[in-house]
C-alpha cells in the first residue's frame, strides 16, 4: 500500500466533524477519484493530507513513512505531495516560467524542458498568468507539481473552471501527463464523468463517511446503496410488492405495449438519441429512444428483471 | 475626433458637467501656470544655481530616511496582526492607527523637546545615572532622527494598506507556498511582499506626498528639502514668481511618482480579483511571541505613546493658563471646517468616480486622475493661487464677494485633499463588479439612483474612510488655513503653531492634545470600518 | 447704516500672534467701543494677499515683527503715511521711520548669550568678533532663513557694506559648532549641553526661557548670561515690531486709534510686562526678568535699511553656506 | 416576428469588429440559444440588445417597436428586457427579497409571492446574497428578472458557476420557470448540452458571423459547415476518393471483420455503454459499445454510406 489513511478525523469547530472517520488506501501509480458535493470536505481531506490542515485523529501514512499521527507531524514543507489548488493557481508577479521553477530544487530542472512541453505551454514561458487562458494556467499548475517529482500528487476540482468543450482535452491531457510520469494521484471533484474517465477507482464520500470505494465498473454496476446510485446516473423508481426498486434508464425498452405505461414530459434531442422524461406513478423516470415521442403522449416500457437493484426502504430517507 | 464623440454621447451633460467641475478644482494651479514667468527670472537662475542642488539631495535623502522607517514601523506589524493569533492583537490592530491622528511638526517638536538637554531622557540620566549621562548627551536633531520621526508619523498610511493586502491576500497563496516547500519568512519575502507592492507603493506614494509638502519640521530641523526652496523664494527672497516656478518643477517631480505608482498598480491590478477566502489566523508560536510583541509595539509607544504622554504632562504643567472657552471655540471652529470640507470632498469625489463609471469615457478617466493634482502642490501654494485666483475676480467686479470668507478657505481645502478622499473610495469601487452597475441599469435605475441605492450603501465603508482620513487630514492643515482664513479666525492647528513657533511648546499642548483625541477617536472608527471592508470584499 | 457699522470696526493682517495682542484689543475695544478683527499669517503671504487686494482690501492695519517687512510693505506702495503727533510723541525718536510710513509698537535685541562656564564675559565684544578664531567650533545660531539672521546680516551690510559682511560670515560659519537647525532657545539649551559656547539669540526668547515653567530649562537659562554686542561702537542690533496704515484703509481713524492707543503707555506697560520686549515707548521700562540685564546701546541705523539690504544679506547666506 | 434583429454590427476597437453583421429573428415565447466560444461576443450582444453597449451600425426592434437604430436610442433604463448577468447577479447589501422588488414598479407587485414559490426560494427571503449557495443566487436573479414581466429575458450563461450536479436541476427548474411565464428569451451559452436541452432553436455564432440557426435536430443532422456539426457532437473524419467525409460516432457499429480496423487507445466506462477511443489512419476516432474492448487491441468497424456528412474540402482550414 502507498498511501494509506487510517481512521482519519477531522473537525473545525468542536461537535462538527467535516470527515468522521475514514480509512483507505492507494496503490502506487494508481488514479484515484474522490467524489463528493460541494461543501462535504473534500478540499479539507486534502489539506490534512498534505499538512495544511492539522488533523484530530488518525494516521496518514506514504510510502512506508508516517507523515502524521498522534506524535508525528511533517511539514507541509516537508512532504514531497503535489498540490493543484482550487483556484488561484499561480502567482500573478511570475511569469509562466518562474511559477513552474519557483522555489525547485537544482536536481530538478533538467524536467523542465520535457515538463513544458508534455504540458504544451512551450510558447507561452515568459507570459504572466493573466495572459494566460484558464486551461493553460491549470496546465502550468499540474506542470510544476509534477516537475517536483511528487511522491503523490493532490488535483483539487482542476477542471471546475473551465469552459466544458476545452475540459474534456484538458482532461485528456492531464490524464497523459499523470500516467506517463506514472505518478500517484488523488483526484478530488464533484463532477461524475471526470471520475469515470480518468480513475483507476472511484471513492465516494457524503456525511463524514466513505460509502464507496471501487472501480468505476463495479461502482455503477453494484451500488452499495442508494445515495452511490444516484451519483453515478439517473435512477427510475419502481415499486413492486411494496418494496422499492431501482432501475437505469438505458435497461429500459420502448415496446408497442406492456403494463407498464409512461407519460412522456420531455423529449430533447441528444445528439446520438432523444431522452426522454415521464411520469410513472408520481415518480420521474428517464430512458432513452432513438426517435423522437410526443409530449404528453403514452409510452409502454418494458424491462428485465434481473436489471433491477434493490436497496434497503430506509436508505433514500437516510441521505436526504 | 474624442471631441466629437463626447458632443454627441449620451453621457454629455455628465461628461461637460464633470469638465466644469475639473476645471474648478484645477483652476488654482492653472492659475499659477498663467503667472508662470519666464525661465530668466534672476531669483529662479540664482536659487537653481546656489542651492537647488542641495536642497534637491536633502529632500531625497529625507524621502529614503523616511521610507525606510515608513516601511519598518508598517509592514512587519501589519503582517503579525493579519495573520496571527495572540493575546494583544486586538489592541494592538487598534492602536497602530492612531500615530496618524499627530501632525508632523507636532511629532518634530515634540521629539526635539523630549531628546534636548532639558528634556525628561537627559535629565532623567543626569540625576540618576550620572556617569553615563554624557553617552545620551548628543544633538538629535540631525536629519536621520527627523526621517524617524516623520516616518513615526507617518507609518499608518503604509500600515492601513498592507493590513488590508495582507488580509486580502488570504490562505491561498500562503498554502501554496507551504505545498511548494517555503518557509513562512520565504513565503513572506518571495510571494506575499510581490503581491502586496502595488498597495504598500500607494501608501509609501502617500508619505512621500507628505514629506514633500512637509515645511515645520524640516525648518525646525535645520534641513532644507524642495518645499524649503519654494519658501525662501516666496518668504525670504520675496519673489512669487520664482515660488511659482519651483512649484511647478515640484508637480513634475510628482507626477513622475504618480506615473510610476499607477504603472506599477495596473500590472498587479487583477490579483485580488475573486479571493474569497479569509485567511484564518494561526495561533503565534510561543517563542515568537515576545518579539512579535516587541515588534508590534515600537510603533505605538515612539509614534504615540511617548508624544501623547508628554504633551498631556506639558498640560499638567500649564493646567493654569489654559483658556478653556478659546480652546472650546477653537475646537468648534476645526471641527466645523473639517467636517464640511471633508464632507464636500467626498461629495465631488464620488460625482467624478461615478461620473467616469457610467460613461467610461477615456476623457473621464483623466479627468478624475488630475484633480489629484492638488495633493501634489503645497498648501501655501495653492493659497497663493488662489489669492491670485481671487483678488482678480474681486477686482473686477469691483466688490468683496468671495475673498477672504470661508467659501475661498473650504475651496482650497477640498482642491488640497481630494486626492486623500479619493483614494479609498476608488479602491473599493474598483472591486466591485461592473455587472453590478449593469444589473442595476437593466433594472430602471439612473444615475442618481444608482449612486444612491446600490453604490453608496456597497462602498459605505470605503466613504467613511475617505470622510474620516480627509478630516483627520485637515484637522491638522496648518499653511492654508493660516494664509486664506477669514478675520478672527483660528483653528487648533493655528493656534498650536503659534505657540509652537514662539517657542512655548507647552502653552500649545492643550490645543494639540485636542486634535490628537478628536483624531484618535475618529481613527478608532476608521480601523472598524477598513475591518469591515476585509471582511465584507 | 452701513457706513456706521463699518466705522465701528478694525482690520488688521497681523504677524504677530501672542496672547498678549489679544489683551491689548480687548481693551482698546472696551475703551472706544470699535471691534478689532484680525487674520495671524506669515508677513509675506500677508504683503502679497495686501498687494492682490490692492483697493478692495479690507485691511486697515498691517502688523509685522520685522522692520524689513515694514520696508518692503512700503516699497510696495502698499502703505500711508501718517502723520498723528501723539504717536510721534509716543515712541523714540530714533526707532521711527524716517519715511514716516510706519510706527514701531516695540523692539527687541539680537544679542549674544554666553556659557557662564566656559566663556570669560571679558572675550566678548562685537558680533564681528565672533569670526575671530578663537570661537571656533563654540558659536551656536539658527538657520539663515529665519528674518532675526536676515536682518541682523541686513544690518552688518548696511554699517560695514557687503564685503565685510560676507568675509565675516564666511569665518562664522566656520566657527559653527554646529549646523544650523532648532530656535534660539534650542541653542540656549545646546551651551548648556556643552555643545557650543555662544549663541546668537533674540532677547525676546531668553525673557521666554527664563520664565519656563521647567525646572530644567530653568536651570539651562541660569547657566548662561546675556552680552549686548557692539556696545564700544554703533550699539547692538535691534528690529522692531510695528504698525502701518494701509492705502486703502477703509476704517482709516479707528486704525489711527488704535495705533495711538498701542503705542500709550498705558498699553507700552501692558506689552512688556507680558511678553519680555523692550517698549518703543521711552517712558516705559522693560520686565523685571530683561531689567536685570541691564541697560544697553542700541544700533541707531535706519531701520529701513533691514529690507533695503535683505537681498544682499540672503546672497552672504547662501554663498558663505550658512545654511 | 417578435424580436428582430437586422444588420448588426458592433465593435470595440475600430478594425477589430466582435460581430460583423448579424440578422435573425425570434417568435414570441421562444427560447433561442445563442452558442459561441468564449471571447466570442455573446455578451457583448446581449449588452447591445440591452442597450448598454452603443451598436456602430443595424436595427434592433422589438415587439414592433425600434429600440435602437440610426437614430433611435431607448435608454436601457426604458427597455423591457430582463437581463440576467453571468457573475455576482444580485446586490451584497440587500436581502434575496429586497433584490427581487428592487425598484419594482407597484403593479409587479403581486406576482412576488408566485415568483418566489416557483422559484423554489421561499424560506430563504431575508437571506443575504453570501448566505445563499450558487444555485439560489442563480435562481434569486432570474425570478428579479421575470418579476418585471419582461418582454424579453436574457441569460448570460446562468449555469457556467454551478456545480454540474446542480445544474441539471437548475436547468430544468429555469426551463419549467420561462416555459410556464412564456417569456421570450435568448439564452447564451458555450455548452452545447444546455443548449440542446433548453432551447427551441439555436444560434452558432463563429468570427463575428451568424454560421447557422435552425432547431437542435436540423443543427445535428444537417449542419451547414463542419464547424457547426463538431460544435454539435464528436466527429469522425474519413478520406475516401480524396474527399473528406465525416460520421457521428453513434453511427458507427462493431463488426467482427470488415475492412475498416481501428487501434484502440482508451475504453471509459460511462455507465450505459463504453465510449471508445482509437485511431484510424492518424485521425482520432470515437465510437460507442455495450461491452469494454482492450486497449491496444484492434477492431473491426461498419456503418452505412448514407450516414456519412460531406462539406467542402476547405472548411476545416477556414474554421481553424
Ligand atoms: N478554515 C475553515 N474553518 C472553518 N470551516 C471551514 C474551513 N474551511 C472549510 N470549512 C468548512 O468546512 C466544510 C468543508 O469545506 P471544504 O472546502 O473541504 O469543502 P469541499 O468539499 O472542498 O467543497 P467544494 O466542492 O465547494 O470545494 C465547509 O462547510 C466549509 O465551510
Ligand atoms: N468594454 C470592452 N472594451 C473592449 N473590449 C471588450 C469590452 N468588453 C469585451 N471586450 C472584448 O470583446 C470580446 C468579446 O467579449 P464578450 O464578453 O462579449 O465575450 P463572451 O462571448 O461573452 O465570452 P465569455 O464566454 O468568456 O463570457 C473579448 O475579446 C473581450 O475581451
Ligand atoms: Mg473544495
Ligand atoms: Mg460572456
Amino acid at each position: 500500500m502507498y498511501l494509506e489513511v487510517k481512521g482519519l478525523a477531522k473537525s473545525y469547530k468542536k461537535d462538527k466533524p467535516i470527515i468522521k472517520k475514514l480509512d483507505f488506501s492507494v496503490n502506487r501509480g494508481e488514479i484515484i477519484s474522490f467524489l463528493g458535493e460541494s461543501g462535504s470536505g473534500k478540499t479539507t481531506f486534502l489539506k490534512c493530507i498534505s499538512g495544511l490542515e492539522n488533523i484530530d485523529s488518525g494516521i496518514i501514512k506514504l510510502n512506508g513513512e508516517i507523515l502524521n499521527d498522534e506524535n508525528i507531524f511533517v511539514m507541509p514543507q516537508n512532504r514531497k505531495i503535489g498540490f493543484v489548488f482550487q483556484d488561484y493557481p499561480l502567482f500573478p508577479h511570475l511569469t509562466l516560467k518562474e511559477n513552474i521553477v519557483f522555489n525547485l530544487e537544482n536536481k530538478y530542472f533538467k524536467y523542465y524542458k520535457n515538463m513544458i512541453e508534455l504540458s504544451g505551454l512551450d510558447q507561452l514561458e515568459n507570459r504572466y498568468p493573466h495572459q494566460l487562458s484558464g486551461g493553460e494556467q491549470q496546465r502550468a499548475c499540474i506542470a510544476r507539481a509534477l516537475i517536483r517529482k511528487p511522491d503523490l500528487l493532490l488535483l483539487d476540482e482542476p477542471f471546475s473552471n473551465l469552459d466544458s468543450n476545452i475540459k474534456f482535452s484538458i482532461r485528456d491531457e492531464i490524464y497523459k501527463i499523470i500516467k506517463e510520469t506514472k505518478t500517484t494521484t488523488i483526484l478530488v471533484t464533484h463532477d461524475i464523468n471526470d471520475s469515470m474517465n480518468i480513475a483507476d477507482k472511484i471513492l465516494i464520500f457524503k456525511a463524514g463517511v466513505l460509502q464507496q470505494y471501487d472501480n468505476p465498473h463495479n461502482m455503477y454496476c453494484e451500488p452499495i446503496n442508494c445515495y452511490c446510485a444516484k451519483i453515478l446516473g439517473d435512477l427510475n423508481q419502481i415499486e413492486i410488492d411494496n418494496k422499492i426498486y431501482y432501475i437505469r434508464p438505458e435497461k429500459l425498452q420502448i415496446v408497442k405495449n406492456s403494463d407498464i405505461k409512461l407519460v412522456v414530459e420531455k423529449c430533447f434531442f441528444q445528439g446520438k438519441e432523444y431522452k426522454i422524461q415521464g411520469t410513472f406513478k408520481k415518480n420521474r423516470w428517464f430512458l432513452f429512444s432513438p426517435h423522437s415521442v410526443e409530449i404528453n403522449s403514452e409510452i409502454s416500457i418494458k424491462f428485465k428483471k434481473t436489471d433491477l437493484i434493490y436497496f434497503d426502504n430506509l436508505c433514500s430517507n437516510y441521505f436526504d | 475626433m474624442e471631441i466629437k464623440k463626447i458632443l454627441f454621447s449620451n453621457n454629455k451633460r455628465w461628461i461637460i458637467g464633470s469638465f466644469i467641475l475639473a476645471f474648478l478644482v484645477l483652476l488654482p494651479i492653472l492659475t499659477l501656470f498663467v503667472r508662470l514667468p519666464s525661465l530668466e527670472n534672476t531669483t529662479f537662475k540664482y536659487l537653481w544655481d546656489t542651492l537647488l542642488i542641495d536642497y534637491t539631495i536633502s529632500t531625497f535623502y529625507l524621502l529614503i530616511i523616511t521610507c525606510f522607517f515608513s516601511l519598518l514601523f508598517a509592514v512587519l506589524p501589519a503582517w503579525i496582526i493579519s495573520n496571527y493569533q495572540f493575546a494583544g492583537r486586538k489592541f494592538f490592530d487598534i492602536v497602530l492607527y492612531l500615530p496618524l491622528a499627530i501632525p508632523t511638526y507636532i511629532m518634530a517638536f515634540t521629539y526635539a523637546d523630549i531628546l534636548s538637554f532639558t528634556g525628561p531622557l537627559q535629565v532623567f540620566f543626569r540625576k540618576n545615572f550620572h556617569s553615563i549621562s554624557d553617552f545620551v548627551n548628543h544633538d538629535y536633531m540631525q536629519v536621520e532622527i527627523l526621517g524617524l520621526l516623520m516616518g513615526l508619523a507617518l507609518y499608518p498610511y503604509v500600515y492601513s494598506v498592507c493590513r488590508v493586502s495582507f488580509s486580502l491576500i488570504g490562505s491561498n497563496y500562503i498554502n501554496l507556498s507551504k505545498n511548494l516547500g517555503l518557509s513562512m519568512t520565504k513565503t513572506f519575502f518571495k510571494v506575499i511582499l510581490p503581491l502586496s507592492s502595488p498597495a504598500i507603493i500607494s501608501g509609501l506614494f502617500l508619505v512621500i506626498m507628505e514629506v514633500l509638502n512637509e515645511y515645520g519640521a524640516v525648518k525646525y530641523f535645520g534641513v532644507n528639502t524642495y518645499t524649503s526652496g519654494i519658501f525662501r523664494a516666496y518668504g525670504s527672497m520675496g519673489d512669487v514668481g520664482a515660488a511659482i516656478q519651483l512649484s511647478v518643477l515640484l508637480l513634475f517631480v510628482v507626477l513622475l511618482f504618480m506615473y510610476v505608482e499607477k504603472k506599477y498598480h495596473s500590472r498587479f491590478k487583477f490579483y485580488y480579483s475573486s479571493n474569497s477566502k479569509i485567511q484564518k489566523l494561526s495561533i503565534l508560536e510561543k517563542k515568537n511571541y515576545l518579539l512579535s510583541i516587541v515588534i508590534c509595539f515600537i510603533p505605538f509607544l515612539l509614534g504615540f505613546l511617548i508624544p501623547f504622554l508628554f504633551i498631556v504632562s506639558n498640560i499638567f504643567l500649564t493646567y493654569n493658563q489654559i483658556d478653556f472657552l478659546d480652546l472650546i471655540e477653537l475646537t468648534l471652529n476645526s471641527v466645523s471646517v473639517s467636517t464640511l470640507a471633508s464632507v464636500i470632498v467626498v461629495l465631488v469625489v464620488l460625482f467624478f468616480l461615478m461620473v467616469e463609471k457610467f460613461t467610461k469615457s477615456s476623457f473621464n478617466r483623466y479627468t478624475s486622475e488630475v484633480i489629484s493634482l492638488g495633493y501634489a502642490v503645497p498648501g501655501a501654494v495653492i493659497g497663493l493661487g488662489l489669492i491670485i485666483l481671487f483678488t482678480t475676480i474681486d477686482r473686477s467686479q469691483s466688490s468683496i464677494v468671495f475673498y477672504g470668507s470661508f467659501f475661498v478657505l473650504i475651496y482650497a481645502y477640498v482642491v488640497r485633499f481630494l486626492a486623500v478622499g479619493k483614494s479609498p473610495i476608488k479602491s473599493s469601487l474598483e472591486k466591485h463588479p461592473e455587472s453590478y452597475d449593469e444589473t442595476a441599469k437593466n433594472l430602471g435605475l439612473g444615475p442618481f439612483n444608482l449612486l444612491k441605492k446600490i453604490h453608496i450603501p456597497i462602498n459605505k465603508f470605503a466613504i467613511l474612510t475617505a470622510l474620516i482620513v480627509t478630516f483627520i487630514d485637515l484637522l491638522k492643515e496648518l499653511p492654508i488655513t493660516l494664509i486664506l482664513r477669514p478675520f478672527n479666525f483660528d483653528t487648533l492647528a493655528t493656534q498650536t503653531y503659534e505657540f509652537a513657533i514662539e517657542e512655548m511648546i507647552p502653552m500649545s499642548a492643550a490645543y494639540s492634545f485636542i486634535i490628537i483625541v478628536i483624531g484618535s477617536f475618529l481613527l478608532i472608527i476608521l480601523k472598524n470600518s477598513i475591518n469591515k471592508q476585509i471582511n465584507v470584499s | 447704516e452701513n457706513a456706521e457699522k463699518k466705522s465701528q470696526e478694525v482690520n488688521l493682517y497681523s504677524q504677530r500672534h501672542y496672547k498678549v495682542d489679544e489683551k491689548q484689543y480687548e481693551n482698546f475695544t472696551n475703551k472706544t467701543g470699535i471691534k478689532v478683527n484680525y487674520i495671524k499669517a506669515n508677513a509675506d503671504e500677508l504683503l502679497e494677499r495686501l498687494k492682490n487686494e490692492g483697493e478692495n482690501s479690507p485691511a486697515d492695519l498691517f502688523v509685522s515683527v520685522d522692520a524689513g517687512k515694514l520696508q518692503k510693505g512700503a516699497d510696495l506702495g502698499l502703505f500711508q503715511k501718517v502723520s498723528s503727533s501723539v504717536i510721534k510723541n509716543n515712541v523714540s525718536k530714533d526707532l521711527q521711520d524716517k519715511n514716516g510710513y510706519w510706527i514701531p509698537i516695540t523692539y527687541r535685541a539680537r544679542v549674544l548669550v554666553y556659557s557662564n562656564e566656559r566663556v570669560n564675559k571679558e572675550d566678548l565684544s562685537t558680533y564681528e568678533d565672533l569670526s575671530n578664531e578663537k570661537w571656533k567650533g563654540r558659536i551656536l545660531v539658527r538657520s539663515s532663513s529665519n528674518a532675526y539672521n536676515q536682518a541682523l546680516m541686513s544690518s552688518i551690510v548696511a554699517n560695514l557694506g557687503g564685503d565685510v559682511a560676507s568675509d565675516w560670515s564666511e569665518a562664522l560659519v566656520q566657527n559653527f559648532a554646529r549646523d544650523p537647525k532648532g530656535n534660539d532657545r534650542d541653542q540656549v539649551k545646546a551651551i548648556a549641553a556643552g555643545q557650543g559656547d555662544v549663541a546668537i539669540v533674540n532677547s525676546y526668547y531668553i525673557g521666554l526661557l527664563l520664565s519656563s515653567q521647567k525646572e530644567e530649562e530653568l536651570n539651562a537659562g541660569r547657566s548662561v548670561s546675556v552680552f549686548f554686542p557692539n556696545q564700544g561702537d554703533r550699539g547692538s542690533h535691534i528690529n522692531i515690531s510695528g504698525l502701518a496704515l494701509a492705502k486703502n484703509s477703509p476704517n482709516k481713524e479707528n486704525a489711527i486709534k488704535l495705533m495711538e492707543f498701542l503705542t500709550s503707555e498705558e498699553a507700552q506697560m501692558t506689552y512688556v510686562n507680558n511678553s519680555y520686549e523692550y517698549a518703543a515707548n521711552p517712558n516705559v521700562k522693560p520686565s523685571k526678568i530683561v531689567q536685570g540685564w541691564g541697560e544697553f546701546k542700541r544700533d541707531n541705523l535706519d531701520l529701513n535699511k533691514l529690507g533695503e539690504f535683505r537681498d544682499e544679506a540672503l546672497k552672504i547666506f547662501d554663498s558663505t553656506g550658512w545654511k
